[in-house]
């Protein structure tokens, strides 16, 4: 079988910020009670981090997002999402949810840099200042014209979540928002 | 009322221009009308001025909370066209249109009616069915308008960018005798001749209650004191909710902003009206130069007159987007006014459960270019009770489901 | 004549020299100069014409309220029109030319206007142009575009880019002057997050300039320190050449920064919008001088005192040789004694006061200069240039007392504090009788979200008119030397007394030529609200949007009311405070990036092979594919016909796919479904109809079972998002207790539909599943492996022909197409697009959304009554379709159209009946839905709806066509092709 | 441009990440219901200048539904709450009161 490809193969940039399209991604969807202890024991058993607070992740990868208060998109190595699937089914018998592979829905990049977060604060109305968020966010929001998502891994890298569909559009955006010489000099430390 | 002409302002121009005399009176309010019109927006005062034309009925007050043509009618991009869709909207638009083009002379006003044309841009194959639908419609209406080609398009206006590159130009529906004028002297001109058939014009007088009597209206209470009239004509747009809760009956209207924006003045460099409705934008250049521009409305109910920035963002980038040069034009001035949308988005024109109340509001944001037409459709109404122009626009449509949806086609209702 | 001074110059570098030009004609000046300061340091006095008159003019001000000094700037992609002088900084190579003239700034045909002014008054144009009518249009509308307009309209797309920027703060402080950098002080000492944005590339603003003393320094130390201090704060930033724009609700404020204005870049952003959300702003804006109305003040040479000692002490330029000074207030022998320390002279100090004193009027007196007081300008001598002043009595009518030589003006007829940020938002204005001006009523703040004020001024745009005062306003530290100024004494026209000659000449608004007499006629023609008066003599309505002209305009028109000036009100401030480039609010979104643009998986495929596109919502999806010297319909005719006869294929992927999960899925569909879905069973598809509560249908779409408690709901290409928002919607705010989860799964999949008689071949071909009639039926699907990838097929059809729709993880969408099309060629599969779709769906008589319906089409209206449940008691839509209007039998319903020449009905053409309405319009009884021309049939099939169109089979109507003649049709079966389903049940 | 206070994930999302669901608190209406009750249900939106409920989707971000309070004039935002109510809460009630004493909405005070 061959190998899957993720929407543009793989792109890089190199501007003020440096940009990179991830390798295809294990995603599955678990939509739930987040409140309740089964719900809660099966995403941590089966992802292997705790369930993460509001607007928040756990874990690099693989890892636990936020999606919303029922909901939680669990990121793991491309070829587990299958088995992640059925692992939740089998942890959640009897207990209303959704469990869906959905690697495929979406692109990931990457944005790294000391200036990293005034590229990504050009592109969303979302409060990038360090303090609104730090390491361990993860922030539902709008970029330009579609929505996304941003994970701040560190205070120099992020990860932002599109729609597959956009994703060149994605891409066009942040290398646009990195312009060497464009540089805001508003958060530099 | 002295007339005015070139020779008028040779006259005055002789004499120090000491000679103009007022163009409306400002007189105490009466304790009796005939037909009271709240609201002295262009809708209103027009109404005012049919009923004293058509009808003979010059025993007439129009109330104005604040000054006259001060809310919409003076707010708006001023264009006119009556290339709709629906039987109903097409027939009172270019009822409208019809008297725009003599109402200079009507009115001895210049409004300074300008038949450029209007362009309407199909840039789907979704939009170009909807326009041919239109255009196939407009010819059953007596409403002259035809789908032109790219080519024609880039004639007739010759800064659009037809590549797009992102929704290409595929034609445009086309009505060569639509065009703008001058808003604030729509509402002067109707003001001075209503005036002139001895109405009064009576601003800064805010009606504060509807009186009643078995059913029937009686009059109103101002802050200028309590006016009797045998008739009542509610015209205030915006506020149609509010004042229609005085008088006891709810409407199907909800009141949002809608914002407008204008670039610094340039030499002219478009002669039509273009609308762009799949990007969201339309564009015309006035006689003094500027650019005006059309914003959205905001999707929540808001009675200030302020909009939300990111719909004069979205206009300004599709038409940046259709238009290239204006890249570099400057926003001059941005504003909004307070529409007022029914379920259809259509208008009302309509009786009301209180016998000899009359309302005309729902215009949303096409308001002005149907003022002529509206006021004559309105001043039928209230003097003989029934009006062909306004059927269709009863409040109570939507109960029967019979709607007057122009979103239908490809247009959206400017 | 004008020239650069020796020494001097704050804001020079003179070590470096600058070259532009002028209409061509090459200018010298320096690192620092703005525009303005240049074109006077190299004696260029005449700098534009006016709007109406075509007047000559220089320039009035030396910041964002000049209303003369426009300017087109540069060439090609970076032309920019009506560019302020006194806000462009100079640089090398700067090329700009003066604006509204013809053939030259020196003689300009237009200035005809101006020897028949008289006849031009406010609003001539209301009353006159009336006959004959055709005249306006063809005569003297064109006249009146062509001499209006000022700057040029740019020819080329804007070579520059532009971004934005958002940021949350808790104090935003708009203005460096000292007042803004006192308060940003206070505000970062405290622990704030601060911001502070200044318009210019300067801090400081006026208080250098004034010669102001803070701390017992020089006031440039003191802003020197002050910038130093809050650098080093961590919770500090502070931008130059970045102004306030706007201030809206909740906090929201625009700025504009302006980085390569000052110095090009290709492949820098040229402007940058700020979006930034502020807990607190504090607007230090500072203060606008205002012109005096005598006789002729708008002669070049006449200028603004604040702007004249600009000129002087920040680039060391001399307006004129010898100035007289204006005034009704202390703050113009400023002018005076800046002008006499630069070695300039004074004639005089022409004061309308009676009696001034104090420490300023003492000094100028020291310095020999001639004052005269209780005196006026009775007008200015000469035309293209100021060549002297008659002076007369502020209290008289103008008769001359004596003419005094001069080569310039210095004005000034007190301040206004700048508070059109403070305005925009709702923050409402008090009249300060003592110092003649509105400025903000603290009682009256603009509030923010939580209901409380949220904008607060500071300093001069206050109302603080000295610095001591400013400081304190500001909370700073610092300490000013108190400055006792005598009191202003408001003077609205000079002399007082003077006639209608005189006010014809007393310039209001100098770039849109209002002159005092022009409100005084408005006011007398009844136009008395302010309003009224704004827009009847367009004061106020220029670029400079009224900076210099509205409050004395104002206060002449209160006069002619005999009413006060805080009764007739200002006109309303809106943003933006000084205009912004188009380009910098479109920000990224052009070009490319001006919408997103959706791609499917196998996106790049379609380009190589042929795409023709069409955008559909912000996809794009191929319209059809063209082979060589093909036209568009040959290509939609030929992928039809082998499609029929063989097979197709087509990029599906774009359709909607939502899943449905829980206890109650299927009681949920049936309420969002026309029709029963909790009756299917897995492994089966089910066709089903979506209405919105008004009863007209919104979406369609083939519905899946996959288990017991989960649906797959198909939507089309525009419903997907839109439907899924729609479920969700019923699902949290109606039937929150319903047990229901939903995902929309749209992107996750590629979907591949194999169309045709070979359709089986093919994926046999593939290999890897039984997709034999016995294996799956239609209308089965099953989940299995094709070419070695995990794929769902569906077999379903929306062509009539035997077809399979495959769903495959969009990572492999393209490997699976190639595999496809690779094992097609053998039986001759092409892919096809989505014309060639919507004939063959028509050529079956499948409705299609969009099409068939309109947002006011119930199922009911399309004899779509056998997917509408009889057995439920309700669904979405049930009530609507119930009203009067929607059961009337007269209604229009779907039927089929078979011209009875076999040409193709037009689209949209409408059905004409007898006669016509009460509106004079020709009655219609039906219009036409969708029209192809059939390649299977080889003839015009259309589908349209027709008032009581199913009663009516075989009836012929008559259909309109473009030329105004019309085209005849019989009103047939919808279904035009394979009546009995034969082709896709083999 | 409004900023508004999501109560599903705690964000103070702008305006534009928010899609407006129009009037707060509708009793939908079933096929039994009379014309005039239909035709209130899905036209005579409550238009007030002043006091509002209002229905608001976090749709660029968490993707729920929510319930704001507003004043219509002023733009104020007394609260945000759940969507899973049919009335507003007291507490929302509470704040509106201190802040428009005698506020009156359908007929609820």
């Amino acid at each position: 079988m061959s190998d899957p490809v993720t929407a543009l193969g793989g792109m890089t940039a190199d501007s003020f910020a440096d940009i990179a399209e991830q390798p295809p991604r294990g995603m599955v969807l678990l939509r739930g009670d987040l409140s309740s202890a089964p719900v809660q024991r099966a995403a941590a058993e089966v992802a292997g981090v705790t369930v993460p607070a509001p607007n928040r992740f756990e874990g690099e990868m693989p890892a636990l997002c936020w999606m919303a208060p029922d909901e939680l998109l669990l990121l793991c190595d491309y070829d587990e999402a299958a088995a992640k699937v059925a692992a939740l089914a089998e942890a959640l018998q009897g207990v209303h949810h959704l469990a869906l592979d959905v690697s495929d829905a979406r692109a990931v990049f990457r944005v790294t840099g000391l200036d990293a977060r005034e590229a990504l604060a050009k592109l969303t109305p979302a409060d990038m200042s360090p303090a609104a968020v730090p390491p361990g966010t993860f922030r539902r929001t709008r970029m330009a014209q579609v929505p996304a998502a941003i994970r701040a891994l560190d205070d120099t890298a992020f990860e932002i979540l599109c729609f597959r569909s956009v994703a060149q559009y994605m891409a066009d955006l942040l290398i646009s928002a990195a312009i060497p010489g464009s540089e805001v000099g508003y958060w530099q430390t | 009322m002295k007339r005015y002409s070139a020779f008028a302002i040779a006259r005055e121009a002789l004499r120090g221009h000491i000679g103009w005399e007022r163009a409306w009176r400002s007189p105490e309010p009466k304790a009796q009308y005939d037909v009271v019109i709240v609201g002295a927006g262009g809708h209103g005062l027009a109404t005012a001025y049919y009923l004293g034309k058509n009808f003979g009925i010059t025993n007439v007050a129009v109330l104005e909370k604040g000054w006259l043509g001060g809310g919409n009618t003076g707010r708006n991009t001023t264009i006119i066209r009556s290339n709709y869709l629906q039987d109903p909207s097409a027939a009172i638009y270019e009822k409208a249109r019809s008297l725009y083009e003599t109402l200079s002379q009507e009115l001895n006003y210049n409004i300074m009616f300008s038949p450029r044309g209007v362009l309407m841009l199909a840039q789907t194959e979704h939009e170009v069915r909807g326009y041919r639908r239109t255009a196939h419609a407009n010819s059953l209406q007596g409403v002259k308008t035809e789908f032109v080609s790219p080519d024609r398009v880039k004639e007739l206006c010759p800064i659009i960018s037809l590549e797009g590159p992102r929704y290409p130009v595929l034609g445009a529906l086309w009505q060569a005798r639509a065009g703008t004028a001058r808003h604030d002297a729509v509402a002067w001109g109707y003001a001075r001749a209503c005036s002139d058939m001895g109405m009064d014009i009576i601003q800064k007088c805010e009606v504060t209650g509807i009186r009643t009597e078995g059913g029937k209206v009686s009059g109103v209470t101002t802050t200028r004191g309590d006016i009797g009239c045998g008739k009542l004509g509610i015209v205030v747009a915006g506020h149609s909710g509010v004042v229609a809760e005085m008088a006891g009956f709810r409407l199907p209207i909800e009141s949002v902003a809608l914002q407008a924006l204008v670039s610094e003045p340039i030499k002219p460099c478009m002669d039509v009206v273009v609308m762009a409705n799949t990007v969201h934008g339309y564009m015309s250049q006035s006689d003094k130069g500027e650019m005006v521009i059309g914003g959205g409305a905001d999707g929540f109910n808001n009675y200030t007159q302020r909009g939300s920035f990111h719909h004069v963002e979205e206009t300004v980038r599709a038409l940046v987007e259709t238009f290239p040069i204006i890249s570099r034009l400057k926003m001059l001035r941005q504003w909004g006014g307070i529409v007022d949308m029914t379920g259809d988005r259509s208008p009302i024109i309509s009786k009301t459960p209180v016998e000899n109340c009359f309302i005309n509001c729902g215009w949303g944001t096409g308001g002005f270019k149907a003022i002529p037409g509206s006021g004559w459709a309105m001043a039928e109404l209230m003097a003989k009770g029934a009006s062909p122009l306004a059927d269709g626009f009863e409040m109570h449509r939507f109960r029967e489901g019979r709607f007057v949806d122009e979103s239908v086609a490809a247009g959206v209702a400017h | 004549m004008t020239t650069r001074l020796a020494r001097g110059g704050r804001l020079l570098n003179r070590g470096r020299a600058l070259e532009f030009t002028f209409n061509g004609k090459r200018m010298t000046g320096y690192q620092g100069d703005t525009l303005a300061s240049a074109l006077l340091g190299a004696g260029q006095r005449l700098v534009g014409r006016s709007f109406k008159y075509h007047r000559p003019r220089g320039l009035v001000a030396s910041g964002a309220e000049e209303p003369n000094a426009l300017v087109n700037l540069g060439e090609g992609g970076t032309f920019e029109p009506n560019q302020r002088a006194t806000t462009q900084e100079l640089y090398d190579g700067l090329a700009a030319e003066s604006q509204n003239h013809w053939p030259s700034l020196e003689f300009d045909v237009g200035v005809a206007n101006n020897y028949v002014s008289r006849f031009l008054p406010a609003g001539f144009y209301y009353k006159t142009f009336i006959n004959p009518r055709p005249a306006w249009k063809h005569l003297f509308e064109p006249f009146i575009r062509q001499s209006a307009g000022l700057g040029r309209a740019p020819k080329e797309r804007d070579a520059d880019v532009y971004e934005h920027f958002h940021v949350h703060v808790d104090c935003l402080v708009i203005g460096g002057g000292i007042a803004g950098l006192a308060a940003a002080l206070k505000a970062a000492e405290a622990g704030r997050e601060v911001l502070l944005i200044e318009q210019t590339a300067h801090w400081g603003g006026r208080a250098p300039v004034d010669g102001a003393v803070i701390d017992g320094a020089e006031a440039d130390a003191w802003v020197k320190n002050t910038v130093e201090t809050l650098e080093g704060m961590e919770n500090v930033r502070i931008r130059t050449r970045c102004m306030g724009v706007g201030v809206y609700d909740h906090g929201y404020v625009l700025a504009y920064e302006r980085l390569t204005d000052h110095d090009p870049h290709p492949d820098l952003p040229r402007h940058r919008l700020w979006k930034i959300r502020a807990s607190e702003v504090i607007t230090a804006t500072g203060a606008l001088e205002r012109p005096l109305s005598f006789a002729g003040n708008d002669v070049p040479g006449v200028m603004l005192a604040s702007a004249v000692r600009d000129y002087v002490v920040n680039w060391a330029v001399s307006p004129g040789d010898r100035t007289v000074v204006v005034t009704n207030n202390d703050d113009a022998y400023r002018t005076a004694i800046a002008l006499k320390e630069a070695g300039l002279e004074v004639p005089a100090v022409i004061d309308a006061r009676t009696a001034p004193e104090g420490p300023l009027v003492e000094r100028v007196r020291a310095l020999g200069v001639r004052v005269e007081t209780g005196r006026a300008v009775a007008k200015v001598k000469g035309r293209a240039k100021v060549e002297g002043v008659a002076m007369t009595m502020q209290a008289g009518e103008g008769a001359v007392l004596e003419v005094i030589d001069c080569d310039a003006v210095a004005m000034s007829g007190g301040w206004s504090p700048v508070v059109h940020l403070w305005s925009h938002c709702g923050g409402k204005l008090v009249w300060d009788d003592a110092q003649a001006f509105f400025r903000p009523d603290p009682e009256k703040a603009p509030t923010g979200a939580d209901g409380q004020p949220f904008v607060r001024v500071v300093g001069a745009a206050n109302g603080a008119m000295t610095t001591a005062d400013v400081l304190a306003d500001a909370g700073a530290d610092a300490q000013a030397a108190p400055e006792a100024a005598g009191p202003i004494e408001p003077v609205w026209i000079m002399p007082q007394g003077a006639g209608p000659e005189l006010r014809s000449k007393m310039w209001l608004d100098y770039q849109n030529d209002v002159k005092v007499s022009d409100v005084q006629l408005a006011a007398r023609e009844g136009y008395e609200s302010v309003e009224h008066t704004k827009r009847y003599t367009t004061l106020g309505m220029a670029t400079d949007q009224g900076k210099l002209s509205n409050i004395n305009g104002l206060a002449v028109l209160s006069r002619s009311l005999n009413a006060e000036i805080p009764q007739v009100g200002t006109t309303t401030f809106r943003p933006p405070y000084t205009p912004i480039s188009f380009g910098s609010i479109a920000g990224q979104a052009r070009g490319d990036m001006f919408q997103p643009l959706r791609r499917t998986p196998m996106h790049a495929w379609h380009m190589a092979n042929g795409a023709h596109w069409e955008p559909v919502g912000h996809w794009r999806r191929p319209y059809c594919y063209l082979q060589p010297a093909e036209t568009v319909e040959e290509a939609v005719q030929r992928e039809v016909k082998n499609t029929r006869e063989a097979v197709g294929l087509l990029d599906a992927s774009t359709l909607g796919k939502i899943v449905v999960k829980g206890p109650d899925a299927g009681r949920f569909l049936d309420m969002l479904y026309t029709n029963m879905m909790s009756t299917l069973k897995p492994g089966r598809c089910r066709y089903g109809l979506m209405c919105n509560e008004n009863g007209f249908l919104m979406d369609d779409g083939v519905v899946a079972r996959i288990d017991e408690d989960t649906f797959l709901c198909h939507t089309t290409t525009g419903g997907a998002e839109h439907v899924h928002a729609h479920m969700e919607e019923w699902l949290q705010t109606e039937w929150w207790d319903w047990q229901v989860y939903t995902a929309n799964v749209t992107e996750h999949y590629a979907q591949i539909g194999v169309v045709g008689p070979h359709a089986r071949e093919v994926l046999d071909l593939v290999g890897g599943m039984d997709v034999s009639k016995e294996a799956m039926a239609f209308m089965d699907w099953q989940d299995g492996e094709l070419g070695g990838l995990p794929v769902r097929v569906f077999r379903i059809s929306f062509s009539g022909e035997l077809s399979y729709e495959i769903a495959v993880k969009a990572g492999y969408g393209r490997a699976l197409w190639d595999m496809l099309a690779e094992a097609g060629r053998e039986v001759g599969m092409m892919p096809y697009g989505t014309e060639a779709l919507h004939i063959l769906r028509a050529e079956k008589g499948f409705i299609m959304i969009g099409d068939e319906t309109d947002g006011t089409v119930t199922p009911q209206d399309l004899c779509l009554d056998w997917a509408i449940s009889k057995k439920k008691d309700d669904y979405i839509g049930k009530r609507g379709q119930a009203r009067s209007h929607l059961t009337d039998p007269e209604r229009w319903k779907l039927v089929g159209l078979e011209t009875v020449d076999g040409s193709v009905l037009e689209d949209g053409a409408y059905a004409v009946a007898e006669g016509r309405n009460a509106n004079g319009q020709r009655n219609v009884q039906g219009r036409v839905t969708s029209t192809y021309r059939s390649p299977t049939l080889g003839r015009g099939i259309a589908m349209g709806l027709i008032r009581r169109g199913p009663e009516r089979m075989g009836e012929v109507v008559e259909f309109t066509r473009t030329d105004g003649t019309t085209t005849r049709a019989k009103i047939v079966q919808p279904v035009f092709f394979d009546p009995e389903g034969e082709k896709q049940n083999v | 441009m409004l900023i508004l206070r999501c109560p599903n994930c705690g964000i103070d999302a702008d305006e534009t990440e928010l899609a407006p669901g129009g009037e707060a608190h509708l009793r939908r209406v079933g096929p039994e219901a009379s014309d005039d009750a239909f035709e209130g249900y899905l036209f005579h939106r409550e238009n007030p200048r002043g006091v509002h409920f209002e229905r608001w989707r976090h749709a660029a971000g968490c993707g729920k539904w929510f319930h704001a309070a507003r004043c219509t004039q002023t733009l104020e935002v007394f609260g945000t709450y759940s969507a899973q109510v049919t009335d507003p809460p007291q507490d929302i009630r509470d704040a509106i009161t201190a802040r428009r004493p005698g506020w009156r909405w359908r007929d609820i005070e």
